[in-house]
């Protein structure tokens, strides 16, 4: 019964996706966004129902195969988050999915559950089965638009690289219990040196490197991620880019510091250099690009560049300001998709140029898309400043030991540089650029049309804007949790 | 717009019951070696800083009411304009380095979108973006010099600084040249030094009262107080930062003087202006590290502030006036035709160009005295030299424009601005006459008082500068009329003819040229024109050819080739996978 | 015996799956849809071998039974012959075919330098009920969770293999 | 010469690299799909020979978890692989190239 209860909030979810999946038998066509609202207001008291939980230490659960503790309650609150705000984003977008609206809530929902369960992981048969359910219902999500080619061909491309590098995944965790003789974190965190160091070992671990890499689209594995963000619905790539790659992230931390901590040291190059290259490849990959929801592709894998220097860093300043990351990303990433479901009503074109006067024909969406943009960039006071400010004082700190990190920091510096040239880019058109023509029929009039923006989305859109504000300017509060999860998480790390 | 004259009035009530008291508000705090508050620091020196910018900032409010009465996005302008107050009044009141940078950054932000206020000319859209990118690499530079100073001290607020370097002034250690020029970084970004200088006349894009609020008051003057501000930092003993910074001022000085003869666009003559003078301050921080008092550039960017930003307005009315005219060769007889444009603006011409008793003089005077007394003697005919040349070129500015026949239609008809915005006008030819008088200096005196070799000497020199220097003031005032007094040889004369020198024969217009050589072998020297043409070719093609265009096409280059990678094949992304695979374990199990 | 069965099985297993990606012989879809299953056969046989007798079953059920059938029922709804008559790439030979030496020779070196612990000493014996013993008490949670994963993979093929309406 | 548990290992080995040069070399989609399926298989094999040889149950309970979900896997990706078909008329990777850059 107590597992029961340590796990309330993962079974809340899979509740509200099967009532979705049941209520839509009855409901008539004209009441789904009401159950997509009504589960969105689910996620929210479940939301507000994780501060019930009071931890004054770890709680196992089933025999070992679940944890619950600070950090698992914090990404289960973001992926709540995330979930809901993914939500009401859908149901602005259902008009555009033309039929199985309900469906497509239902697998929002199972994909929560997958992510929540991940983040109390603490087997690697838990990590397995949840990661596969998150990636599942993905491969679902992506390719949901049915009559899109391009939505069918993200799919595709998902679905294979996916089990490539699941499979994998699948080979990493055989070797390791194979020299282990184990799966549990906890009894793995115990292995004898002997184990820890033989070759074979390593090498299944660097294989589950390869699978959770692929998760939170770090190069040398984020080949999809371009792609795939671009074709698919602009929910599931909404989703796709907080929770997935929140979900890659919280396993690799419960890896590298549940089971592994011996190892971290040894992983620290390898971190470092993946972390290197991939800031390199998504801020230079996105120059160029004309495609929103490509160039916020590109963004995010600079993202998760930027992430794996708080890991390098391996101190408890760089989790904590990972998880700050990931908090300000929540915020930033769903007002910018938020907007771009609105904005585009036409989902085979996201062409930057089509912003053009949007600050006349929808100034918030436009202020909501520069303030997600700015901060993206990391111009202060936003939430994606004090993000990045973290993570590079993180590393900083830990650089005393590692000379390697201030290459690093090198790198992550000339990054943010290069990406302002883009973000402003995105910013003038929406502001300074004059609206297109609207159509041939009606030249005359010289306002281009409002774009109406629905109540639930203004609430959402606002939500985002205070997010981030709120976290760039009272950092305090934020850190308060994070530092607790990540003591919970790894108590024996330093404090510098 | 009007709130911020408010808030400027309530602010000069504050002022006066003289409390410099420290506010402090801990807005956040957090754990984990991370603690930042946030708060505001008055003391004599931002308080009067507040002063000039809310000042200055509510004038320009009013006259660009009268200045952009057609445009149609007028409320984008003053939100514009509010956010870029507001932001200067956070420099200002910023009690530490991070809040300080914030609003440096938000300062930055908001002069992009003012410059490229009129975004459909591409030449302003342009001009936005040079002067953003150049400011971000001035603050990349501050951002780490603040990150050097934050690591080494421990600290980012102003008042712990300085109180940890009183204690130990060798705590920076070897690091205290690099984080004095680092940080120096963003000033020279923001108050547009040599090499970082080229975005401001290109700047002049923007609507004028944006001109004249980024080049008179805000802005610009932000690096300059900034430099004052965390002055402790620079001046730690066995700093190399101050020499340096000295010397790019006053090269910073001579290069815009030099050019600024060359011009014949109004608004671009006060461009180059603004940069000499700003070259001058930066001097003044600069040799002021033997006697650890900066005060002179503050006291000269105090008057400064006033008079340029009237001479922007003028400039500004008279540009009004002529429908958008800006070429000096197509006005003249302007004095009789806008009579108060053209009296406050040659009040403010006289005072910019140090003629007692006006503010200007005493000023530039306490600037060229101070080079002197440190032991800079190259630096003091530098100086001089500059003095003589802003002279030249200001009543250069004034015979062409203002006095003789008109050259142009419009020139000939034009009528005379309607008083909301002469009034700024008159406004702020008020303390560009008495800011000499007035006690600015002491004002100052009080921040650096308290500081060992600031005794008093400076200040009775301000009340009695040829006592005081005489050598110094003496060499002043004769570079001010050797400058006068080549303007009115040649340009006066020039005035005979009837058409512009520039746009006549080319017969007539190779005799000028050759008065022009002629003129300048008397002052200068032949290589004046070469060099002046070097500095713009230098401006033109190194800095914004190579270093700028250059990085950002090896970028671009850079991302388009990364790009091709993806090919959309299916096969070739599992081939990138697999071989990223290969290679992470070759890394790793290869040893 | 049991040295001969594993090679017997062993040598199926490697040469049908040979067979799967590069049959020189024929580059049907359908024949290596064949080969896999005996593939599958194969490493069920190898399970038996190693007293994994109920995975043995699941594996010849699940597997060769339902995906294989599936399989074979989406080439033949399909219809692809097409793969035939376009070449190979060479660069994909090539520069696959050096990737995956170089992963396969890594990992090889990385078993021999391996201590495998007591290799070589078989120890446990497959049996049906304590497997039954562990999936439902030790490793509930997961199972349960596969069950949501299946519900997921359903009402995921419904959707997708639905005819779009016009 | 008695098999041991290197042995099993190697075989499974070979099959996880052909699976991966099957993925990296055959251009129809179904293909790629099987060659996946090999390696899952493959390391199906090493969990069923590490659990023999370790004493420990566990690795058999993991095939049986990464059998289900190949299963679903499968059921999802060849749905997808005929919607696909349906639109396009093709199951080659080569097709699939509008997103792209």
């Amino acid at each position: 019964m107590d597992d029961l209860i340590l796990i309330g909030p993962e079974l809340a979810v899979l509740i509200t996706g099967l009532a979705v999946l049941l209520l839509d038998l009855w409901a008539p066509p004209s009441q789904r966004k009401t159950i997509g609202y009504a589960a969105a207001a689910v996620l929210g008291v479940v939301f507000l129902g994780t501060f019930a939980f009071l931890l004054p230490e770890p709680r196992m659960a089933f025999g070992g195969m679940l944890v619950l503790d600070e950090l698992a309650l914090f990404f289960k609150r973001f992926f709540l988050l995330a979930a809901g705000l993914v939500l009401i984003l859908a149901v602005e977008f259902s008009d555009r999915l033309k039929a199985g609206e309900s469906e497509y809530f239902a697998l929002i929902l199972f994909a929560l559950a997958g992510m929540m369960f991940a983040a109390s992981a603490n087997d690697f048969s838990i990590l397995f089965v949840a990661l596969e359910l998150v990636t599942i219902a993905f491969y679902v999500l992506a390719s949901f638009q049915r009559h899109r080619t391009r939505s069918l061909e993200a799919g595709v491309k998902y679905l294979i690289l996916g089990a490539l590098a699941s499979g994998f995944l699948v080979y990493g965790i055989a070797l390791v219990f194979g020299l282990s003789g184990t799966m549990n974190f906890t009894r793995l965190a115990q292995a004898p040196e002997a184990v820890l160091s033989s070759p074979l070992f390593e090498l299944g671990l660097l294989l589950v490197f390869v699978g959770l890499g692929f998760k939170i689209a770090a190069v040398p594995f984020h080949i999809w991620a371009a792609d795939v963000y671009e074709g698919a619905p602009a929910p599931t790539t909404a989703f796709l880019a907080v929770g997935s790659k929140a979900a890659g992230m919280v396993l690799l931390l419960r890896v590298l510091h549940g089971a592994v901590p011996a190892l971290v040291d040894r992983a620290q190059p390898v971190l470092m250099v993946v972390a290197a290259l991939t800031i390199l490849y998504g801020v230079l990959c996105a120059i160029p690009q004309q495609n929103l929801k490509r160039l916020l592709g590109y963004s995010s894998i600079a993202s998760a560049g930027y992430l794996l220097v708080g890991v390098a860093a391996l101190n408890a300043a760089g989790l904590s300001a990972v998880l700050y990351y990931l908090a300000g990303y929540l915020f930033t990433v769903l007002a910018a998709f938020l907007v771009i479901a609105l904005a585009f009503p036409n989902v085979d074109s996201e062409e930057i140029g089509a912003l053009a006067g949007l600050h006349e024909r929808a100034p918030l969406l436009a202020a909501a898309l520069a303030l997600a943009l700015v901060s993206l960039a990391g111009v202060p006071p936003l939430a994606g400043f004090f993000g990045k400010f973290l993570l590079l004082k993180a590393a900083l700190a830990a650089a005393g030991g590692t000379p390697g990190l201030y290459w690093l920091l090198g790198v992550a510096i000339v990054g943010v540089v290069i990406s302002l040239a883009y973000y402003f880019g995105v910013i003038r058109t929406m502001y300074w650029e004059p609206h297109p023509p609207t159509s041939p029929s009606s030249p005359s009039s010289p306002s281009p049309p409002c774009l109406a923006v629905p109540t639930p989305m203004r609430v959402a859109l606002w939500l985002c804007i205070a997010g981030m504000l709120w976290l760039g300017v009272m950092p305090g509060s934020i850190l308060n949790l994070t530092d607790l999860a990540v003591q919970s998480l790894a108590p024996a790390v330093p404090v510098p | 717009m009007l709130l911020a004259f408010l808030g400027s009035l309530i602010l000069w009530a504050r002022d006066a019951t003289g409390e410099p008291a420290v506010t402090w508000l801990a807005l956040g705090t957090g754990t984990g070696g991370l603690q930042i508050e946030l708060g505001l620091k008055l003391d004599p020196l931002s308080r009067l800083m507040l002063l000039v910018v809310t000042g200055v900032g509510s004038a320009i409010h009013i006259y660009s009411w009268g200045y952009l009465h057609a445009d149609r996005n007028r409320g984008r302008y003053f939100a514009g304009l509010s956010l870029f107050t507001f932001a200067m009044l956070g420099i200002v009141l910023a009690n530490n380095f991070l809040m300080l940078f914030i609003f440096w950054e938000l300062v930055g932000v908001s002069s992009y979108l003012l410059i490229g206020f009129w975004f459909a000319r591409p030449a302003a859209a342009e001009a936005a973006k040079k002067a953003f990118l150049t400011n971000r690499l001035g603050d990349f530079g501050f951002l780490l010099g603040i990150i050097l100073v934050w690591a080494a001290l421990g600290t980012l607020s102003f008042t712990e600084l300085e109180a940890r370097l009183a204690d130990d002034p060798a705590a920076l250690g070897a690091a205290a040249s690099v984080a004095g020029l680092l940080i120096f970084c963003g000033a020279m970004g923001k108050s547009a030094q040599f090499p970082l200088h080229v975005w401001l006349p290109d700047a002049m894009e923007g609507p004028t009262p944006v001109s004249a609020l980024i080049h008179a008051a805000t802005m610009v003057a932000a690096g300059v107080y900034m430099l004052c501000r965390v002055f402790f930092v620079l001046a730690v003993p066995g700093s190399v930062a101050l020499e340096l910074i000295a010397w790019i001022g006053g090269v910073t000085a001579l290069l815009a003087a030099l050019l600024a003869v060359q011009q014949n666009d109004i608004k671009r003559i006060l461009a180059y202006s603004t940069l000499s003078q700003l070259g001058y301050m930066v001097l003044a921080v600069g040799v002021s590290g033997a006697s650890r008092d900066p005060s002179v550039a503050m006291y000269h960017l105090t008057t400064h502030a006033g008079f340029k930003a009237l001479l922007f307005l003028g400039a500004g009315s008279v540009i009004h006036a002529l429908h958008h005219e800006q070429d000096i060769w197509k006005m003249g007889g302007l004095s009789r035709r806008l009579p108060i444009t053209f009296w406050t603006f040659l009040l403010a011409t006289l005072a910019l160009c140090g003629v007692p008793p006006l503010s200007g003089f005493y000023s530039k005077d306490a600037i060229i005295a101070r080079t002197l007394e440190s032991g800079h003697h190259g630096l003091f005919a530098l100086a001089t030299l500059v003095a003589a040349l802003t002279t030249f070129y200001m009543f250069r500015l004034v015979f062409v424009a203002f006095t003789g026949p008109a050259k142009s239609q419009a020139a000939d008809h034009a009528r005379e601005s309607p008083p909301v915005m002469t009034l700024p006008l008159l406004a702020l030819a008020v303390p560009s006459v008495l800011a000499g008088f007035w006690g600015i200096h002491r004002v100052y005196g009080a921040q650096y008082g308290a500081e060992p070799a600031a005794a008093g000497s400076w200040a009775q020199q301000l009340v009695e500068p040829f006592a005081h220097a005489p050598l110094a003031a003496g060499a002043g005032l004769a570079a001010a009329l050797m400058g006068w007094l080549g303007a009115w040889a040649w340009y006066r004369a020039a005035l005979q003819d009837p058409l512009p020198a520039r746009f006549a024969t080319v017969a007539r217009w190779l005799r000028d040229r050759l008065y022009f050589d002629e003129l300048y072998e008397r002052l200068i020297g032949w290589t004046q024109e070469s060099l002046a043409r070097l500095a713009d070719g230098v401006d033109r093609w190194v800095i914004m050819g190579v270093a700028v265009k250059g990085t950002h096409g090896t970028f671009e280059l850079l991302g388009r080739l990364l790009r091709l990678a993806q090919t959309g094949n299916l096969q070739t992304y599992a081939f990138v996978l697999v071989a990223g695979v290969a290679l992470l374990l070759f890394l790793v199990m290869a040893r | 015996m049991e040295t001969l069965c594993f090679y017997l099985f062993a040598a199926l297993a490697v040469v049908c799956g040979f067979l799967v990606v590069a049959n020189p012989f024929s580059r049907n879809p359908v024949a290596s849809a064949m080969f896999l299953v005996l593939t599958i056969a194969a490493l069920a046989g190898l399970f038996v071998l190693l007293h994994a007798f109920f995975l043995a079953a699941v594996q010849i059920l699940v597997y060769a039974g339902a995906v294989m059938v599936l399989f074979l029922f989406v080439i033949m709804l399909l219809d692809l012959k097409e793969e035939e008559r376009r070449s190979w790439r060479k660069f994909g030979l090539v520069g696959g075919g050096v990737a995956v030496a170089l992963i396969a020779l890594l990992m090889y070196a990385a078993l021999r330098q391996s201590p495998l612990g007591a290799a070589g000493e078989p120890r446990v014996e497959g049996s049906t009920a304590a497997l039954g013993e562990l999936l439902f008490r030790q490793y509930l949670l997961p199972f349960e969770l596969v069950g949501v994963l299946l519900l997921v993979g359903m009402v995921g093929v419904i959707w997708l293999s639905k005819r779009a309406v016009p | 010469m008695s098999v041991g548990l290197t042995h099993y290992l190697v075989v499974s080995l070979l099959l996880f690299c052909l699976g991966l040069f099957g993925v990296l070399v055959r251009r129809n989609l179904l293909v790629m799909f099987m060659s996946l399926e090999l390696m899952l298989n493959a390391a199906n094999l090493a969990l069923v020979a590490f659990a023999r040889y370790h004493h420990n149950l566990s690795g058999q309970i993991m095939v049986f978890f990464i059998i289900t979900v190949a299963a679903a896997e499968v059921a999802v990706g060849l749905a997808l692989i005929v919607a696909l078909y349906r639109q396009r008329r093709t199951a080659h990777v080569e097709d699939l190239a509008s997103l792209r850059l």
